[in-house]
C-alpha cells in the first residue's frame, strides 16, 4: 500500500514539473505537439529509471564508502551522461524503430535538470534502492503526464487569438501556472 | 434592384451566442434568490461585486486591447455570476475584485477571449482564491439564517436529505440550494442550452464511485457543490470536449475525482479541481476519433 | 564567431540586457521558477550561478585550445561541476540558511542551460578576459531576473521584500504567489509585459 | 417506423410552408429564355438561330459530350436571340431566348406507353432524348445515372420525396396531384434497370403526399413508400440511402457503388413523361415563395424570367433584399430577377431586406452543436480553424471532402460563423490542386 501510495504522490502531488519545477525546459521546448511531447515523456521516464539506479548504486557502493559525498555532483552528471550515451547506441543497435522514434531527444535529455535532480533528490530524501527506482520512474511518468497536457491544450493554443506579446513562452508559462493550480486539487491526496 | 449575393445556407438558427448566454443567467436566477434568501445582504452584494468587476475587467481589457468591446454578448456577467456564486457569502469585496480580473483578464483574454480560454474562468477564480486566501474561502458561511451556527462546513455530513434539497446548510453562495440548482438545470435542458450528458453522467460516476467507497450515494450527490459545478460549471462550452466520446470520457473523469479528492485529498471539495482537470484534459480527448465518418469503413481505409 | 578583439562594456551589457538570459533567451527556466519565493533567495541563486559562469567562462576560455572538439561537452561539464562544487561547499560553510532553502537547486547549476550554453557559445571561441565579462554580464542578467521576480513574488506573497514588510500587517498576502503556480504566472506575466515593452518600443522605432 | 440518420437540423422556416396546400396551376409568360448549360457537364450546342420558328417540344440545343443532354424548346414561337447570359454558376453560356406565340404547337411526339409493358431497351434512350437531368437540383444528367457500369448492381431505386429544404414544397404537390406519374416514372427505370426493389421516401410532414403515393404505389410492383422524420438534409443523398437501405456511399464514390440510383420525385414525373406521352422536358413545377404578395407552386415554362414568376406571384410584398433558387440551405442567389429558371430549380424564394442581412461572424464558443449537426460526422469547427488558416492539406486531412456542403452546421452556429461558406472554398481549392498535380503527371 505504501508503495502504491509513493507511486501516486510522484504522479500527481508531488509532480515533477508543477510542484518541483525540474525538467522545466524540455516542458515549455518540446511541448508544441503531442506526439513529440510523448515520445520525449516516454525516453525521460527510460532514462531516468535506469539513471536513478546507477547514481543510488555509485552512491551508495562507491562514494559513501570513500567519503566522497562532495564527488556526488560530478559523479552523478558523468553516470547521467554517459548513460544517455550507451543508451544512444544500445538502442541504436537492438530497437531501431524505438531509436528513431526517440533518439533526437535522447542527448537533450543529459542536460535536463530532472534526470540529475531525481538522483540528487534521492540521496537528500535517502530513498533505498526500490524508492530510488520507483522515485525515478514515476516522476518521470508524472513528468510524462505533465508534457503530455501541456502539448494537447497548445495544440489548442495554435488556433486561438492570443495577444503577439504573449506568443510562445509568456502563455506556455501561463498555461503552465494554470495547469499548477488545477493540479493543486492532488495536495494531500497521498 | 440591388440584391444580396452570399454564399448558402441563408437562414441561421434563432440561437447566438449573446442568447445563449442569456440562457444561462437566466437559469442562475434561481440559485441567487435562494443564497440571498439564506444568506442575506450580503450575498446580494458580493454577485453585485462579482458581476460588476468582471464586466469592468472585459471593458477594460478591450478597450487597452484595442479590441472589440464585446461585452454585450453577456459572457462576462455569466462568469461574473458564477464567481459570486462560488465563494462563501462573507467574501470581502476585494477578493472578488481579484477573483473576477483574474478570471477575465488572466484566465480568459491572455488566451485570446471569448472561446479561447482552456479552464473555466470562474473555477480558476476560485482556485486562485481558495490558493491564496485559504482562511478567508473555508470559513465565513455563518452569515444570515446561520448566524447563530458556529463551526460548521460546507460538507457537513450530519445534514438530512431535505435539508441538503431546500439548501438549509451552509455553504458557498449559489451551491446550497438544491432545488434551485435543478431549476436551472431544467430551463437549460429545456433551452437547448446544455445536453444532459455532462451533468448527469458526472454525477452518476460519482454517485457510483461515491457508493463503492462507503458514501451515501443520494448525499454524495447533494452535499458541497457538486451538483453546481456539474450543471454550471462541467457542461461550459468553450472547456468541454466537442465530440460525444469524448464529452463522457471527461464526464466520467470529473466524477471520479470529485470523490477520490473528497475521499483522500487534503481539500474538503474537490469539484473546482475535478472539472479544472478535466479541462486540461479536454484537448487530449478531443483527439480520440470517436466519431465515424459516413462513408468511411475499415475497407475503404485499406483500400488506400 | 572568429576571435577577436571585443568591447568588454558592450560584451558585459549584451548579457545584462540584450540578451538577459532570463528573459530574452528564456534559458535557465527551472531554478527561475523555483527558487524566486523571496528576493534573497533569488538574489542568492543568482549570485551562485554568476560565480560558477565566470569561473567556468574563464577556465574553459583559458583550455579552449588544449581541450579536444570532440569531448568538449563532457569537459565543459567538468569544469562546471568543479564550480558548483566548491560553491556548494562555501555556501553551506557560510550561509547553512540560504544552502538550505536553495536546495538541491544550487547542484542543479550544472545543469543548467546557460551556463553550458556560454561555455559553447561564447568562452570556447573567445579569449579569457572577454569570456570573463561575458559570464559576468549573463549571471548579473540572470541575478536580476531572479531578484526582480523574487522581490514581485514576495511582496504579493508575503507583503515583504528582502524580508521587510512594506505592505503593512493588513495586508492579507496572496499566498498563490509563492506556491508554484504563481511562480510561473509571474514569469509568464511578466515575459509578457516585456515583449509587448519592446514591441512598442520598435514600433516607435519604425 | 420513421427511419431517420445521426445529426442534421430543423430550421425553423421549414415547418412554416404556406405554399403547402396551394394547388399546382400553369404559368406561361410570353418570353423564355433558355439556357443551354443546365446539366453537370458540357453545356449543350444551340442549333437554331435568330428568327426561326420553332414548335414546342423541338430541340434547340444538341446534346455535346457524354454528360450532355438535349435542350426543347418550352413554348412555340419565334427565336428572338441566341446569345451568351451569365449563369448562376460557372462559365457564361449559350441561351436562346423565344417569343411565345401562345399556339403551343407541339413537335411530333414518340410515346412509348405504358411504363409496365415497354421494351426495357428503349426506356435509357427515351430518358436521354428527352432531356432529363436531376430536377432536385443537382441537374446531374439522368441517363448516365442509369448507365451502370458493368462491375455495378444497382439492387435499389430510391425516388427521392424527402424534400428537406425550406420553404419548397414543390415535391410535396406534385406526389399529391400526380402520384401516378411519380410511381410510373420509378417503375420505369427499375424496369430499365431490372431492379426489383423501388422505395419513395417522404418526411412526415407531408401526409397528404405519403396517402397519395401509397395508394398510388397499391398494385405495383417492388415499390413501396417509407415514412421518414421530418429533419434537415433528410433529403440528402447520402443521408436517404443510409436510412432507407441501412448502407453507406462509400467515402468518394457514387451510391451506385453501394447499389443504390437515387431520383427525386419530380425526376420520375419527367421520365413517365418521356415514356408515356414522349413527351420532352419543356416545364416542372417551382414553389415561389417568400416576400411575394401570393406563394404559389407554379407548372413553369423552363426559361421562365423570375421577373415575371415574381409578377404572377402578385409581385414583390416589400422591397426584395435577396432572391435565392432552391431552398434557403442550399439555395444559390440571384445577382437581380432579369435570370430565367432552369430544369432544376425546385423553388424561388424572396427575402426581405432585414432577413437578408448575413451576420458578422462572431469567435466560436465551442459548443460543439456543429459536430452534432453534421449529418456525415465531420468536425466542422475543427475544419473551419483550418480552412481559415488556409491550410488545405490538413483541411483534406480533416475529411473536408466528404462535406456535401448542407449547411446544417452553419445554420445551426450561435457564432454565425460561415462554416459552409468555407468548407465550400475548402473544396474547391483542393479540387484545382487535385487538378493541377493530375496535370503535371
Amino acid at each position: 500500500m505504501n508503495v502504491i501510495l509513493f507511486m501516486i504522490s510522484c504522479i500527481l502531488t508531488n509532480n515533477f514539473i508543477f510542484n518541483k519545477f525540474l525538467g522545466c525546459c524540455p516542458f515549455l521546448g518540446v511541448s508544441s505537439k503531442v506526439e513529440t511531447a510523448a515520445s520525449m515523456g516516454i525516453a525521460v521516464t527510460f532514462v531516468m529509471t535506469i539513471a536513478s539506479l546507477f547514481a543510488y548504486m555509485v552512491n551508495t557502493w562507491v562514494l559513501v564508502p570513500l567519503q566522497l559525498e562532495y564527488m556526488q555532483t560530478i559523479a552523478f552528471i558523468l553516470i547521467i551522461a554517459g548513460l544517455v550515451q550507451f543508451v544512444e547506441m544500445f538502442m541504436k543497435k537492438s530497437m531501431p524503430a524505438l531509436y528513431s522514434a526517440l533518439g533526437i531527444y535522447l542527448p537533450l535529455i543529459t542536460t535536463n535538470c530532472a534526470v540529475l535532480g531525481v538522483a540528487t533528490l534521492n540521496v537528500k530524501e535517502g530513498y533505498n534502492m526500490l524508492f530510488s527506482v520507483l522515485n525515478g520512474t514515476f516522476s518521470a511518468l508524472g513528468f510524462l503526464l505533465a508534457i503530455v497536457l501541456m502539448a494537447g491544450v497548445r495544440e489548442r493554443l495554435e488556433s486561438s487569438k492570443i495577444p503577439e506579446c504573449m506568443k510562445g513562452f509568456p502563455i506556455s508559462l501561463v498555461t503552465a501556472g494554470l495547469m499548477a493550480i488545477a493540479f493543486m486539487g492532488f495536495n494531500g491526496l497521498v | 434592384m440591388s440584391l444580396i449575393l452570399s454564399s448558402a445556407p441563408h437562414v441561421r438558427s434563432k440561437d447566438n451566442t449573446q442568447r445563449l448566454m442569456l440562457n444561462v443567467i437566466i437559469s442562475l436566477l434561481p440559485c441567487v434568490a435562494a443564497g440571498i434568501y439564506y444568506f442575506g445582504w450580503r450575498a446580494a452584494l458580493v454577485v453585485c461585486v462579482s458581476v460588476v468587476s468582471a464586466v469592468a475587467a472585459e471593458f477594460i481589457w478591450q478597450k487597452l486591447a484595442r479590441k472589440k468591446v464585446r461585452v454585450y454578448d453577456l459572457s462576462a456577467v455569466v462568469t461574473g455570476l458564477l464567481i459570486g456564486l462560488i465563494v462563501p457569502p462573507s467574501a470581502p469585496w476585494w477578493m472578488l475584485v481579484i477573483g473576477s480580473f483574474f478570471a477575465i483578464m488572466v484566465v480568459k483574454q491572455l488566451f485570446g477571449g471569448i472561446g479561447d480560454n482552456f479552464l473555466n474562468p470562474a473555477l480558476a477564480a476560485r482556485a486562485v482564491l481558495l490558493a491564496s486566501w485559504p482562511a478567508l474561502m473555508t470559513s465565513g458561511y455563518n452569515v444570515g439564517k446561520f448566524d447563530a451556527v458556529s463551526g460548521a462546513t460546507p460538507l457537513l455530513s450530519g445534514a438530512s436529505v431535505a435539508d441538503l434539497l431546500l439548501g438549509n446548510v451552509t455553504g458557498a453562495v449559489g451551491e446550497t440550494c438544491k432545488i434551485a440548482i435543478l431549476l436551472g438545470f431544467a430551463w437549460l435542458l429545456f433551452t437547448r442550452t446544455i445536453r444532459w450528458e455532462i451533468p448527469v453522467i458526472s454525477l452518476a460516476s460519482a454517485c457510483l464511485l461515491g457508493w463503492a467507497l462507503g458514501y451515501d450515494p443520494l448525499t454524495t450527490v447533494l452535499s458541497g457543490g457538486l451538483l453546481f459545478g456539474a450543471v454550471y460549471m462541467a457542461t461550459d462550452y468553450v472547456t468541454t470536449p466537442m465530440t460525444q466520446f469524448a464529452r463522457i470520457l471527461y464526464s466520467v473523469g470529473i466524477g471520479v475525482i470529485v470523490v477520490l479528492i473528497r475521499k483522500f485529498g487534503s481539500y474538503p471539495e474537490g469539484v473546482t479541481y475535478a472539472i479544472l482537470l478535466m479541462n486540461i484534459a479536454a484537448p487530449l480527448f478531443d483527439r480520440i476519433p470517436a466519431q465515424r465518418i459516413y462513408g468511411h469503413t475499415k475497407a475503404t481505409k485499406e483500400g488506400k | 564567431m572568429s576571435e577577436k578583439k571585443q568591447n568588454v562594456g558592450k560584451v558585459f551589457l549584451n548579457g545584462v540586457i540584450t540578451e538577459n538570459p532570463t528573459f530574452r533567451l528564456v534559458l535557465g527556466t527551472c531554478p527561475t521558477l523555483a527558487v524566486t519565493t523571496s528576493a534573497i533567495n533569488g538574489l542568492g541563486m543568482g549570485a551562485a550561478a554568476t560565480f560558477v559562469l565566470l569561473g567556468s567562462n574563464i577556465v574553459i576560455s583559458a583550455l579552449r585550445k588544449v581541450i579536444p572538439d570532440k569531448v568538449r561537452i563532457p569537459a565543459f561539464i567538468v569544469v562546471i561541476c568543479m564550480f558548483v562544487t566548491i560553491i556548494q561547499l562555501v555556501m553551506q560553510a557560510y550561509l547553512p540558511a540560504l544552502y538550505e532553502s536553495l536546495g538541491i537547486f544550487l547542484p542543479l547549476i550544472v545543469v543548467n542551460c546557460i551556463i553550458l550554453g556560454r561555455a559553447e557559445a561564447f568562452a570556447s571561441k573567445n579569449p579569457v578576459v572577454a569570456s570573463a565579462f561575458d559570464g559576468l554580464g549573463m549571471g548579473c542578467g540572470f541575478t536580476l531576473a531572479l531578484t526582480l521576480i523574487g522581490c514581485i513574488r514576495e511582496l504579493l506573497g508575503n507583503g515583504s521584500v528582502f524580508g521587510i514588510n512594506l505592505l503593512g500587517t493588513s495586508y492579507q498576502p496572496m499566498l498563490l504567489m509563492i506556491l508554484p503556480a504563481g511562480g510561473f504566472l509571474v514569469f509568464g506575466s511578466l515575459l509578457g509585459i516585456i515583449n509587448a515593452l519592446t514591441n512598442r518600443k520598435k514600433g516607435a522605432a519604425k | 417506423m420513421k427511419a431517420t440518420f445521426r445529426g442534421g437540423v430543423h430550421p425553423a422556416h421549414g415547418s412554416k410552408r404556406p405554399t403547402q396546400a396551394l394547388a399546382i396551376r400553369d404559368f406561361v409568360s410570353d418570353t423564355v429564355q433558355i439556357v443551354m448549360n443546365m446539366n453537370i457537364g458540357a453545356p449543350s450546342k444551340p442549333c437554331v438561330k435568330k428568327g426561326d420558328h420553332v414548335k414546342l417540344g423541338q430541340v434547340i440545343g444538341e446534346a455535346v459530350g457524354g454528360l450532355g443532354i438535349p435542350v426543347h424548346a418550352s413554348v412555340s414561337g419565334e427565336v428572338v436571340a441566341v446569345d451568351a447570359i451569365a449563369y448562376l454558376t460557372g462559365e457564361p453560356a449559350q441561351s436562346v431566348t423565344i417569343k411565345n406565340d401562345f399556339q403551343d404547337e407541339w413537335e411530333e411526339l414518340h410515346p412509348l406507353g405504358n411504363v409496365e409493358s415497354v421494351d426495357p431497351a428503349l426506356i435509357l434512350p427515351a430518358i436521354k432524348a428527352a432531356g432529363i437531368c436531376g430536377m432536385g437540383g443537382a441537374s446531374f444528367p439522368t441517363h448516365v445515372k442509369l448507365t451502370i457500369a458493368p462491375d455495378k448492381k444497382c439492387e435499389y431505386i430510391l425516388a427521392n420525396g424527402a424534400e428537406c429544404e425550406t420553404h419548397i414544397t414543390c415535391d410535396d404537390r406534385l406526389m399529391q396531384e400526380h402520384a401516378t406519374r411519380v410511381v410510373d416514372g420509378l417503375r420505369a427505370a427499375m424496369r430499365a434497370l431490372n431492379v426489383s426493389q423501388g422505395i419513395i421516401g417522404i418526411e412526415d410532414n407531408k401526409p397528404a403526399a405519403i396517402a397519395a403515393m401509397e395508394k398510388a404505389c397499391q398494385g405495383r410492383q417492388g415499390v413501396r413508400v417509407q415514412v421518414l422524420k421530418t429533419k434537415y438534409p433528410q433529403g440528402g443523398e447520402k443521408q436517404l440511402i443510409k436510412v432507407l437501405t441501412g448502407r453507406e456511399v462509400p467515402s468518394g464514390g457514387l451510391p451506385i457503388d453501394c447499389g443504390c440510383v437515387v431520383l427525386n420525385v419530380g425526376t420520375c414525373a419527367a421520365i413517365a413523361d418521356a415514356i408515356i406521352d414522349g413527351k420532352p422536358v419543356i416545364d416542372r413545377v417551382c414553389t415561389v415563395t417568400g416576400a411575394v404578395r401570393s406563394p404559389a407552386n407554379l407548372r413553369l415554362r423552363i426559361g421562365t424570367i423570375t421577373e415575371d414568376i415574381i409578377g404572377e406571384c402578385g409581385g414583390y410584398s416589400t422591397d426584395p433584399g435577396k432572391i435565392f433558387f432552391g431552398g434557403a440551405m442550399t439555395g444559390l442567389c440571384l445577382p437581380n430577377d432579369q435570370l430565367p429558371m432552369s430544369k432544376s430549380t425546385n423553388g424561388i424564394v424572396v427575402m426581405t431586406k432585414e432577413e437578408a442581412v448575413s451576420a458578422e461572424e462572431d469567435p466560436c464558443i465551442r459548443c460543439g452543436k456543429c459536430v452534432d449537426a453534421c449529418p456525415i460526422g465531420l468536425n466542422p469547427y475543427d475544419m473551419k480553424i483550418f480552412a481559415d488558416a488556409e491550410k488545405w492539406d490538413v483541411c483534406k486531412k480533416k475529411h473536408v471532402m466528404d462535406c456535401m456542403l448542407c449547411g446544417a452546421c452553419a445554420f445551426i452556429c450561435p457564432a454565425r460563423r460561415w462554416l459552409t461558406p468555407s468548407f465550400r472554398i475548402a473544396k474547391q481549392k483542393i479540387a484545382e490542386q487535385a487538378k493541377k498535380e493530375a496535370a503535371a503527371k
